[in-house]
């Protein structure tokens, strides 16, 4: 009983917590970082260097009236939100964030294939509120949501393929321990696959270049466009979280994970003093910081132009990384 | 114990939704129940220990072709009402064959489950040399079932390139 | 949601309005887009939102006091647009205006010109969604909104010329400023640039998109740089110089696509023919007086006129009828050169993409005060 | 809001329409009240008229026209002139220079002639309409003047063409000629309630599309509802909702 459902549970609440909190600061972060990148300052007022206005944010956006419009569809224009939401945090279930049973809630067989699939769900969310909003902008974007999540899914699916045939495994404690035993990142063997990963974790959290969805110099917004107070901030917690989780899986799956650099090099084996969710976590935020960088650098994508890419682009790429990795795999 | 109670309370569930699907006004309702229809049939695999496929199931249904279906059903336009059929009985002489046939597939499934032992698949014997769901899967459709397998593929390819030359009136 | 259409599995052609409350349309334009899925179909223009009547005003006012109005046409280059008025008049009194005047006009229009440019950047690039390139170019016009602070007091709306001259010579040590100004604005550019010109993604947004080509693009009546996008020689300070530009060496970028990147391109090497303009101004600015001799009351001789200033938006002209008797002009018309570009943003949009409609609203580079009036 | 183009000379025929033969034509006329529907003209009579507003001043005597001063003597006009007065010898009425513009003063009729003169002669080329406006000089029969401000891109010279159109007057249009005159001409229309015939697109343009009146004629009054909407502005409300109400669904 204990170990079947307390602790699973105690761990939820952490985690649950843990993201939560976490995205708030890292909404901060982009703000800082973006700022930086601007030559302004960002977020000054609240707190020492606005640190306090990661917590009134939040504050803010939960006071802040919730409107629904007349004509909406209300049933799933309150259930979209939820939708967009709950995917992003089941899909941390299978993260794990150290190799100990400690550090993740479930370590299952299908670990990454359950990771694309609950991500996959999470594009009703936008798609419904598009539609539910009964309004012309965000009816737009969530056409423009599903065409997009569904070229870039397959991309990223076919690519994560390659990975699964270097690791042997679908369980994410699985593939990390494949590379430890392999020595190596498998970003450093499987280049293509990962900056496929990248473009595709951009496309699939709806970021600069392929923010098309909530473009808000376009579409005003988006599918976000009608949402105001807290459900709109469940829309923004569910892209943080998205991308939290994806930099997690990234990191996982070709940057070793809560591994040191060179894993099996002996002279480094000092590094391992430094514990393994340090490492991860330092990833992680690299990985957060070059979504913040690649929002401050780059303009937008346009709808034919993202099709273009997924379509002919990183689709035909990911089908031949599949068959040079699996012919490598026979031969080698 | 536990496994019944949820496999009960799922397949009321799945044929709960099932009934929702066909009978809500709106299309985009509709397509929501079918959504949590199949998230509850993949549920129903997880309790079957079939996580594989629940989790294909989620993918490839509920999060990839339900979302093509989402994309049509907001381009087209279905507001207005459906036309009235000039034979109103037509509809229902069609439905009757249409059930009909659905109660002889089911009745012959069931006649043919019964006809036969429970085979037990789950424990590693020489006929699955390797251990794990997804590998019994694998080593199934690559040994067994290749030729329907390979039949099944072609058959996609031919629909795809169909629907390419469809939609590219000019070729 | 939907338009009414006839066979059930008819796709819909989506009308939405674009404006007049949107983020991109730069002011209150409301476009009328008819869409096929995303594709602009057709497109109604609907303007009028911020029509205040100057030209209706002016006929009520004195002959100075229309230059405040002339101030809240363009009002992110109203130097420019005090320029064209006072020319104007100017040409219509057969006053000579003095030499060191003109040199300081000159100086006030291409700081304009570069402040409108930084603004119609950053715009122009955030519309595609690169945001950091608006922060930069906002960091330069306030130098610019800066030195015309120390010119004159204002920071938008200048009032900064008379008839006849202007209201104020140039504060001590300004030349300076504005001499330390165009070296750190001859940094910046390269800034932008790197964000810009060669990514591929800017690339792929804006090559291509909205060609017009040359005769079209004079028949449909663009100016400055949308013309000069599409190959055309024309440049009001070369071909009818006014102020002092006919001193000065300076180019004129012209562009062989026609396309948005042309216009680009050419509004960025504008920043530098700007820039030289400035510099040799200040070289040769002569000693003098600011003000001409203006009579007291300014009573026009009757007839009518029609100048034309190169505005950072393109030609602005004024056209004034006195009727010999009044101290207000009997008409005054403007001559928008936003107006005009406005025009040809229907023929650029159909057949392209909803996000390229804002990229083409920002290529053409509206102030809705302008076009208005 | 879709496009249907709003008839070409529907609205001229409102109330609004000034009495041309008027000798005063500066005084506001209170039954050419803008932006009140024909319906409402009866009830929005009364608030107006009861509000003469206080004229400021009366104007002393409005001019006849202006005064096109003809060429110096000693001043040659340039030789697309000339060539123009050859080809065309009835079209052009009179020539002016003023501040060093030429301007062609031409008759209504042979607009197009003239205009496609310029634009396809080989010395003359006019292939940019860099302007085109109106004047309103009321006590006049033909009150319009029409103005054209071309410009040529090759050979880099202008000329002004102008030509005098009474109110019922229809002036060809030049669209087809220069695209760019499509707007131009939207305005006149709108601004002065000039016709142009053959426009393709004849609507309001500046102002809302059921506005009364042309607020750029000299008889326009200065005062409208604004100054209501001060004094009563339910009344106020009242009379602009009034034609919107059937199209509010």
């Amino acid at each position: 009983m204990l170990d079947t459902l307390v602790i699973p549970l105690l761990k939820i609440v952490v985690l649950l917590n843990a993201i939560l909190i976490s995205v708030t600061f890292m909404v901060l972060m982009e703000r800082k970082v973006i700022a930086w990148a601007q030559s302004r300052l960002g977020p000054m007022r609240v707190g020492p260097y606005g640190v306090l206005q990661a917590i009134v944010d939040p504050i803010k956006l939960i006071l802040k009236e919730d409107i629904t419009p007349v004509k909406a569809d209300k049933m799933l224009f309150s259930l979209a939100p939820i939708l967009s939401l709950v995917p992003a945090l089941v899909a941390f279930a299978v993260v794990p964030f150290g190799g100990d049973e400690l550090f993740y809630v479930a370590d299952i067989n299908v670990g990454l294939l359950f990771f694309l699939s609950v991500t996959s769900i999470g594009v009703y969310g936008i798609i419904l509120a598009g539609w539910a909003s009964n309004s012309k902008y965000p009816l737009l974007a969530s056409l423009r949501a599903s065409a997009q999540l569904i070229s870039y899914e397959i991309a990223v699916t076919m690519t994560l393929v390659s990975v699964i045939l270097t690791s042997g495994t679908l369980s994410m404690v699985g593939i990390v321990e494949a590379q430890l035993a392999d020595g190596v990142w498998y970003g450093f063997i499987q280049p293509v696959a990962f900056v496929l990963v990248m473009i595709g974790a951009l496309a699939e959290t709806n970021r600069v270049p392929f923010d098309l969805p909530e473009a808000e110099t376009e579409l005003t917004g988006g599918f976000h466009t009608e949402y105001s107070g807290m459900r709109f901030s469940l829309f923004f917690l569910a892209e943080y979280a998205n991308i939290i989780v994806i930099s997690a899986v990234t990191a996982l799956l070709f940057f070793g994970g809560w591994l040191r650099p060179f894993p099996n090099v002996e002279a480094l084996a000092f590094l391992d003093i430094i514990p393994g969710w340090i490492w991860l976590f330092g990833k992680i935020f690299l990985f957060l910081y070059l979504f913040m960088w690649i929002r401050a650098t780059l303009p937008r994508y346009r709808y034919d132009q993202l099709m273009r890419i997924g379509w002919k682009l990183l689709i035909p790429i990911a089908l031949a990384n599949i068959v040079v990795t699996g012919i490598v795999k026979v031969l080698v | 114990m536990a496994e019944a109670l949820a496999f009960y309370t799922l397949s009321i569930l799945i044929l709960g939704l099932g009934v929702a699907v066909i009978t809500t006004p709106k299309t985009v309702h509709s397509v929501v129940f079918l959504v949590l229809n199949f998230l509850c049939v993949a549920a129903l695999y997880v309790v079957l220990q079939a996580e594989f496929l629940a989790v294909i199931q989620i993918l490839v249904y509920a999060g990839g072709i339900v979302v093509l279906y989402l994309f049509v059903v907001m381009l087209v336009n279905l507001k207005r009402q459906p036309e009235e059929h000039q034979d109103p009985r037509r509809l229902a002489k069609v439905g009757l064959v249409l059930s009909g046939a659905v109660l002889v597939e089911l009745a012959a499934i069931v006649v043919y489950s019964y006809g036969r032992e429970p085979s037990s698949v789950s424990a590693p014997s020489p006929a699955f040399p390797v251990q794990g769901n997804i590998e019994e899967l694998g080593w199934l459709l690559y040994t067994d079932y290749l030729i329907p397998f390979e039949v099944a593929s072609v058959l996609l390819l031919v629909a795809m390139v169909g629907a390419i030359i469809l939609a590219r009136r000019e070729l | 949601m939907a338009t009414q259409s006839a066979p059930i599995f008819d796709t819909d052609e989506l009308v939405i309005n674009m404006g007049p409350q949107h983020p991109s349309t730069h002011g209150v334009l409301r476009l009328v887009l008819k869409l096929d899925g995303e594709r602009v179909v057709d497109c109604d223009t609907v303007m009028g939102y911020v029509h205040r009547g100057i030209e209706k005003l002016s006929e009520n006012r004195d002959w100075t006091q229309i230059i405040l109005l002339t101030d809240r046409m363009d009002y992110v280059a109203a130097a420019t647009n005090n320029l064209g008025y006072c020319e104007t008049v100017e040409k219509l009194l057969e006053v000579e205006v003095p030499r060191r005047a003109r040199y300081i006009r000159t100086i006030l229009a291409e700081l304009q010109r570069i402040g409108s440019h930084c603004l119609w950047l950053g715009t122009h690039a955030m519309d595609i969604g690169a945001m950091t390139v608006l922060l930069y170019a906002f960091r330069e016009r306030e130098l610019v909104l800066d030195l015309f602070e120390e010119y004159c007091g204002a920071r938008l709306t200048y009032n900064s010329m008379r008839i006849g001259g202007l209201p104020l010579d140039i504060p001590s040590g300004w030349d300076q400023k504005v001499r330390a100004f165009c070296d750190v604005m001859e940094t910046k550019l390269p800034e932008y640039e790197e964000l810009l010109t060669n990514n591929r993604i800017w690339l792929e947004r804006t090559r291509g998109v909205g060609v017009i080509s040359g005769p079209d693009a004079t028949a449909l009546g663009l100016c400055g740089p949308p013309l000069r996008g599409s190959g055309v020689y024309r440049d009001v300070r070369k071909d009818e110089p006014y102020a002092a530009y006919d001193e000065f060496d300076f180019e004129v970028p012209l562009g062989t696509q026609g396309d948005t990147y042309d216009r680009y391109l050419i509004r960025l090497e504008e920043f530098r023919q700007s820039i030289r303009i400035i510099r040799q101004a200040l070289d040769g600015l002569p000693e003098g007086p600011i003000m001409g001799k203006v009579p007291r009351l300014l009573k026009p001789k009757a007839g009518e006129t029609y100048h034309a200033i190169e505005s950072p938006k393109g030609e602005l002209g004024y056209f004034i009828v006195s009727d010999g008797r009044a101290t207000n002009p009997y008409r005054l018309r403007v001559r928008p050169p936003s107006f005009c570009n406005l025009q040809g943003l229907k023929p650029l949009i159909v057949g392209h993409l909803v996000a390229d409609v804002v990229c083409l609203i920002g290529t053409i580079d509206i102030v809705l005060g302008e076009v208005d009036r | 809001m879709t496009d249907d183009p709003k008839p070409a000379g529907s609205a001229p025929d409102g109330p609004a329409k000034p009495d041309a033969a008027s000798d005063t034509p500066a005084t506001p006329e209170p039954a050419a009240k803008p932006a009140q529907p024909p319906a409402a003209a009866a009830p929005a009579a009364k608030p107006a008229a009861k509000k003469p507003a206080p004229k400021p001043k009366a104007p002393p005597e409005p001019p006849k026209g202006p005064e096109d001063p003809a060429p110096p003597d000693d001043l040659e006009p340039p030789a697309f002139i000339a060539a123009l007065q050859q080809a065309h010898p009835d079209a052009v009425e009179q020539l002016s220079y003023w501040v060093g513009d030429w301007t062609v003063i031409v008759k209504l009729e042979a607009l197009i002639d003239v205009a496609t003169y310029l634009r396809d002669a080989d010395d003359a080329s006019f292939d940019y309409c860099s302007d085109l406006t109106a004047s309103d000089w009321p006590p006049r029969e033909k009150r319009f003047d029409v103005i054209y401000c071309l410009y040529s891109t090759r050979r880099r010279h202008r000329v002004r063409i102008k030509v005098r159109a009474g109110e019922e007057d229809q002036v060809a249009s030049v669209s087809g000629l220069w695209t760019a005159a499509n707007w131009f001409e939207r305005e006149v229309w709108d601004m002065f309630g000039v016709k142009f015939a053959g426009h393709p697109d004849l609507r309001r343009i500046l102002m809302p599309e059921g506005w009364q009146g042309f607020p750029q004629r000299k008889d326009y009054p200065l005062e409208g509802p604004g100054e209501l909407l001060l004094e009563s502005p339910m009344e106020w409300l009242r009379l602009r909702n009034l034609p919107d109400e059937a199209e509010i669904e």
